[in-house]
């Protein structure tokens, strides 16, 4: 499934997203000093999810600083370090916590470069675990993407399996502009997977097609893959054989593979986890109607989070799209 | 004059019951028995509570759980110190300030398995929701205040966050609206030395989150939150002063976090056992006990007549916890807004229908 | 073109939005004691737009509050206010410094209701003038409508010119429900219009026609409603009628009238100031696909801001959606 | 001990030359002549740059512009303690730091008119854009001297606020995160008593913002923000123990905004004349003019000759200002990112075909 970089004889390790992005981590900070790490419980504690573990052991406190408890702090702290040189990540403990960062993330992260007319940039990296599905009490299941890609400047990055997750942090941290990087804690051990022990990176806006299909498009990102690749396997039963596209980033986003796929099957259905309303969902259907609008063959579905706060979790189940929910939506395309 | 000292002041800790259970009689707060019994019996309950929780987690029949242990003394005394029109503004670890102001124990734990249906009791309409977002709640408590000066009403808020939420912007922000408007709020910060894996000294360099207090012009204490004396006598005053219109306060309570900060954590990663045992020495219960047995007030009997009834109080909590009828899906959509939007109704119709199916 | 009630002998005064915002706050402060002001330089200034000129005087500073300069504090204590039993009208100086508050709005005034079962809410207003074209300075012309309209439990009210400047803010103070009202800078004193001299509302989730048409439908909200006008008036002329749709509120919206009229002309843009991707535009257009595919004679247009910071005064204007702009969507939807 | 005191508190204020021109000689620092001059040369140009500013603004040939009439000192003091390689975090009205560190005045005058050229100067790549997010900046300033510690460079940030920022989070967030991490960082806050129509007394309680600094652990004092000798001093001071990494400080320059919040505001609606000319009494550059002719060191001659080279230069640099190619549109589009995206690229062909035509 990895389409991985083809060396001669790679050396792979099994590792889940949450590993993945601790040898991303690792490797970076390996190769390029001015590389560091800040946030809450990311020293000794090695993260609430463990993604930093044993890292300030390695590179020590100059280099994996756990912060006082303030997301403004340690994102606008991470603009001045950014600004003398160094390439901070940032670990938000969760992306409901990553709120009193906006001012800083939209005020000034994003447009540093846009308003020193390119004279000055921030290459660092915003990590945060976001999406539901854990049981997490309240405020541990939010997805915001939706902010940071109305927010020009951004990147965002939502890395689906281990695969993606060391290759697109790596490229995040080696990116000249900040990347809001969203990791899916609803997998980030559901399994794993071959991964090469090198560094490598995979390239941002390049989307990938999880799996190739005639008859309708599938598009997800994250921890929504995976409730794709769920849908799509219910309906081969069905003798329909739906393409899976994992976008992989968002911010650049793969317009022609998006775009293509949705000509070629001229049905879609979009997955994420945000509300509907004013979801990313809303960018993809509209851009598809856009460049597409005479191919497509039914209206473009989009199964989402409901308009509402995110629920506790003894209803939390409820929320979070299905793949039945999907497969639903996928036979509406077909049946239109 | 050229060099001029525009400002002096100074930062008090207060400490009233020992560890051996002693007492300063000169600054020991009028309490009759009753109430000392009251407090030690609010203590224990929480303990208990907390032991049950943490069972009932690892039974897959809690959720996450913030245990309040070692810090019963902190919150029975501000419990103790608040009348009903008060309002309560927790944090998230405040299960011991509700559990002594009467809300039923199996009300709270239903929040903690997960159901918001537990997130405020209709009969304390001035007790908020467990605010998970560290610090922000500060400014709730200060607005209440705002609203208790705006009108006159001779009560007040008090507003509970961590040592490590003194880190937050909204810290500030509450403490400063509080002062500028002589917002009736008391503000007391647990400083249980940890916020996760994060130490006391590496939220600030400063010593005390009392002394915090000089930047916004209100009084600040320490007091020692393992004595429920200390406790109680300063959030009493400063309650008093906030009441009567005279101004907020600051107050810290100088205490530990003797478990996981959650379930979902494990301390051993980053404490050590000395650190912990060193803080048990200090226990809030064990203190009180030893006061009240020197005082005659106290004996093995009633002590074991107290847990035999808490456990079965608890017992039967858990049982109106677990037995109640499930939350209904639907829930969801209805507490959005006062009326319920077309998309809303789309999509409460739809999930209702997948349910049906 | 105001449609407003029909009372017997209406009398009316001639005011400009600012003037119609402010003539809203005094006569429902006047209603309702419990209605207070708070926010930075609304007492004694007046607001740096004059929106709450004089009210200090006639309500004092019990009901008007200068607060010190943090908007998360503002909106913070709103929110301990609200709970006690005000209905707090906060003013933030410029939508670009809302970014403060987020973290107060996103983790809890948009949830109170929800998170307490019902059992607290928060009747509160944040009101903000928003968008460019003044020349102010750097972060003073943000349009975020969108981070708010993903976000459950907020509504959202834009208005296009005095009349429901008046009837909208009035509705936002008297509702149960926190609402976010977007002021439009850019018309805050470009026209008067007569405006009932009595309080009275207009009613969320309805948008107006402003101009009906057959061939084509320009949706628009804010100071956008004058640029869609505008390309109306040119489209006129070379013979295209085109319906001009002002949402008036973003949250609730009116899906039938926005369907409706999709449906009945098969040609829409949208205008708005945003950033276009992730934009409010996407929304309406992914809506419109979903109950309108057939009936589409053309891809729904968006005319937005383009994916860039704001531009410095000196550029602004080539930012900012012109009706040249939309003229050429329109002919575009046309030329299909 | 019961009822320790734990903190002890004490702010001083600073100050060295008087309104009248005489100074305290005890206090004075070690400054030769050409220093002298070259601050009140500093001085005056400052503030022909605003009037001049203000000047072109109401002939529509600038944007809004803040004047910092009354700063000079303030701002003066603070630059000359500067050293090349220390980094300058300017909120929006430091116009004369930056006119001081030699910033060509037709280049800070080319941000006022609207046009991100003027943003930042290739040749002083460590003085940051102007912040117009209130108080957000402050981090900035923590993070570089996070930075500059980290890799033990002797080199110090400054990074500068008003009396209304002072409220923000981030102000507190930015002076706890410094002192946590030992940031080569010196924050100076020009309380010039308003943020916009609101007095500094609504701000905050206390009555000085360098007494704030007890919240975090770091040196804080006030000094006369008129008098430059006090601000060079406490500054400079502060500088040599952050660049050598002995911490940062917080330094309060009291002073006043003589002219309106910007060319948008009109500050008599909320203040009164006599407020205005009792400050106009404590004027920065009067005071070092009747010190440095009291020395000798100044006549009318020199005042006049000064006067007319600066207005020449000024001159000069608004031609240089306004003979500027326009900006392109397009430029919009360019610096969003390293490379332009297929929207940007999209976006920005359809705006120059838009132009074009
Ligand atoms: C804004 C925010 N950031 C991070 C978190 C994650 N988090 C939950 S509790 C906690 C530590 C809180 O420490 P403290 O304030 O001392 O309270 P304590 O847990 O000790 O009671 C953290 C980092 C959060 N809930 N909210
Ligand atoms: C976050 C934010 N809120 C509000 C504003 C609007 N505003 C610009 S300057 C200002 C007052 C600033 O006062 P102060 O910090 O004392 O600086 P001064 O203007 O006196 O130099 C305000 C409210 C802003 N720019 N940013
Ligand atoms: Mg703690
Ligand atoms: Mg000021």
């Amino acid at each position: 499934m990895s389409a991985h970089a083809t060396t001669t004889t790679p050396q792979v390790e099994k590792l889940t997203i949450a590993q993945a992005v601790k040898a991303a981590l690792r490797q970076e900070m390996q190769r390029d000093e001015r590389v560091i790490i800040l946030g809450e419980d990311v020293g000794k504690d090695g993260g609430v999810f463990r993604a930093t573990e044993g890292l300030l052991d390695e590179f020590g406190e100059r280099r994996v600083m756990d912060t006082p408890l303030a997301e403004s702090g340690i994102v606008g702290t991470s603009v001045g370090l950014a600004l003398a040189g160094f390439r901070p990540v940032v670990e938000i403990q969760f992306t409901g916590f990553v709120y009193p960062a906006l001012n800083q993330l939209l005020a000034h992260v994003a447009r540093f470069r846009h308003r020193t007319f390119g004279r000055m940039h921030l290459p660092m990296v915003v990590r945060m675990p976001y999406g539901g599905g854990i049981h997490a009490p309240e405020h541990h299941s939010e997805s915001y993407e939706s902010i940071f890609l109305n927010t020009p400047g951004l990147k965002v990055a939502v890395p689906s399996n281990p695969y993606d997750a060391k290759g697109l942090l790596a490229a995040a941290i080696r990116d000249e502009d900040p990347v809001i990087f969203m990791e899916p804690k609803l997998i980030y051990r559901a399994f794993r997977q071959d991964v090469p022990a090198e560094p490598y990176t995979v390239e941002f806006g390049t989307a990938r097609v999880a799996k190739e299909g005639a008859n309708l498009t599938l598009i997800a990102y994250g921890a929504m893959v995976r409730v794709a690749m769920d849908a799509a396997e219910v309906l081969q039963k069905d003798g329909v054989s739906a393409e899976v596209l994992d976008l992989r980033t968002l911010n650049p986003l793969d317009k022609d593979a998006v775009i293509g796929s949705a000509r070629k099957t001229g049905r879609v259905v979009i997955v994420h986890e945000a509300p509907r309303t004013a979801g990313f969902g809303a960018e993809l259907s509209a851009l598809i109607m856009e460049h597409a609008l005479l191919e497509l063959l039914a209206p473009v579905q989009r199964v989402a989070g409901f308009d509402v706060t995110f629920p506790l979790p003894k209803i939390e189940g409820h929320y979070m799209p299905s793949a039945a929910r999907v497969v639903r939506a996928a036979r509406a395309a077909l049946e239109f | 004059m050229p060099r001029t000292t525009i400002y002096e002041a100074q930062t008090i800790r207060l400490q009233i019951l020992m560890p051996d259970g002693s007492v300063d009689r000169s600054l020991m707060p009028t309490v009759d028995d009753g109430q000392i019994l009251a407090l030690y019996r609010g203590m224990a309950t929480m303990r208990a509570v907390d032991e049950k929780a943490l069972k009932l987690q690892r039974q897959g029949r809690m959720g996450t759980w913030a245990p309040l242990r070692g810090q019963e003394a902190a919150q029975a005394g501000v419990a103790h110190a608040l009348e009903p029109e008060d309002w309560i503004v927790p944090a998230f670890r405040e299960m011991g300030v509700l559990i002594m102001r009467g809300v039923p124990i199996h009300h709270i734990m239903t929040y903690w398995v997960g159901d918001s249906r537990g997130a405020v009791h209709p009969d304390f309409p001035r007790i908020l929701p467990t605010a998970v977002p560290v610090g922000s709640q500060l400014l709730h408590g200060a607005g209440i205040g705002m609203a208790m000066e705006l009108r006159d009403e001779p009560h007040a808020a008090v507003a509970f966050a961590g040592d490590g939420a003194s880190s937050e912007g909204d810290f500030h922000e509450a403490l400063n609206f509080a002062a500028v408007f002589k917002a009736r709020t008391v503000f007391v910060i647990q400083n249980n030395q940890w916020a996760i894996s994060v130490p006391f000294s590496k939220q600030t360099v400063v010593s005390s989150i009392a002394q915090k207090a000089h930047a916004y012009g209100l009084p600040g204490i320490q007091v020692d939150g393992n004595d429920v004396f200390a406790v109680y006598v300063a959030v009493k005053e400063a309650l008093e002063q906030a009441r009567a219109g005279r101004g907020p306060s600051l107050i810290e309570a100088f205490t530990y976090r003797m478990g996981d900060h959650t379930t979902a954590d494990d301390a051993s990663r980053y404490r050590t056992k000395e650190e912990v045992e060193s803080w048990e020495a200090k226990s809030p219960i064990a203190r009180l006990r030893l006061f009240m047995t020197a005082q005659g007030l106290w004996d093995q009997a009633q002590e074991e007549n107290l847990r035999t009834e808490v456990e079965g109080l608890i017992e039967e909590e858990v049982r109106l916890m677990e037995s109640r009828a499930p939350l209904e899906p639907g829930s969801m959509f209805q507490h959005m807004y006062a009326d319920l939007p077309w998309n809303l109704k789309e999509q409460m119709e739809s999930l209702q229908a997948e349910v049906a199916s």
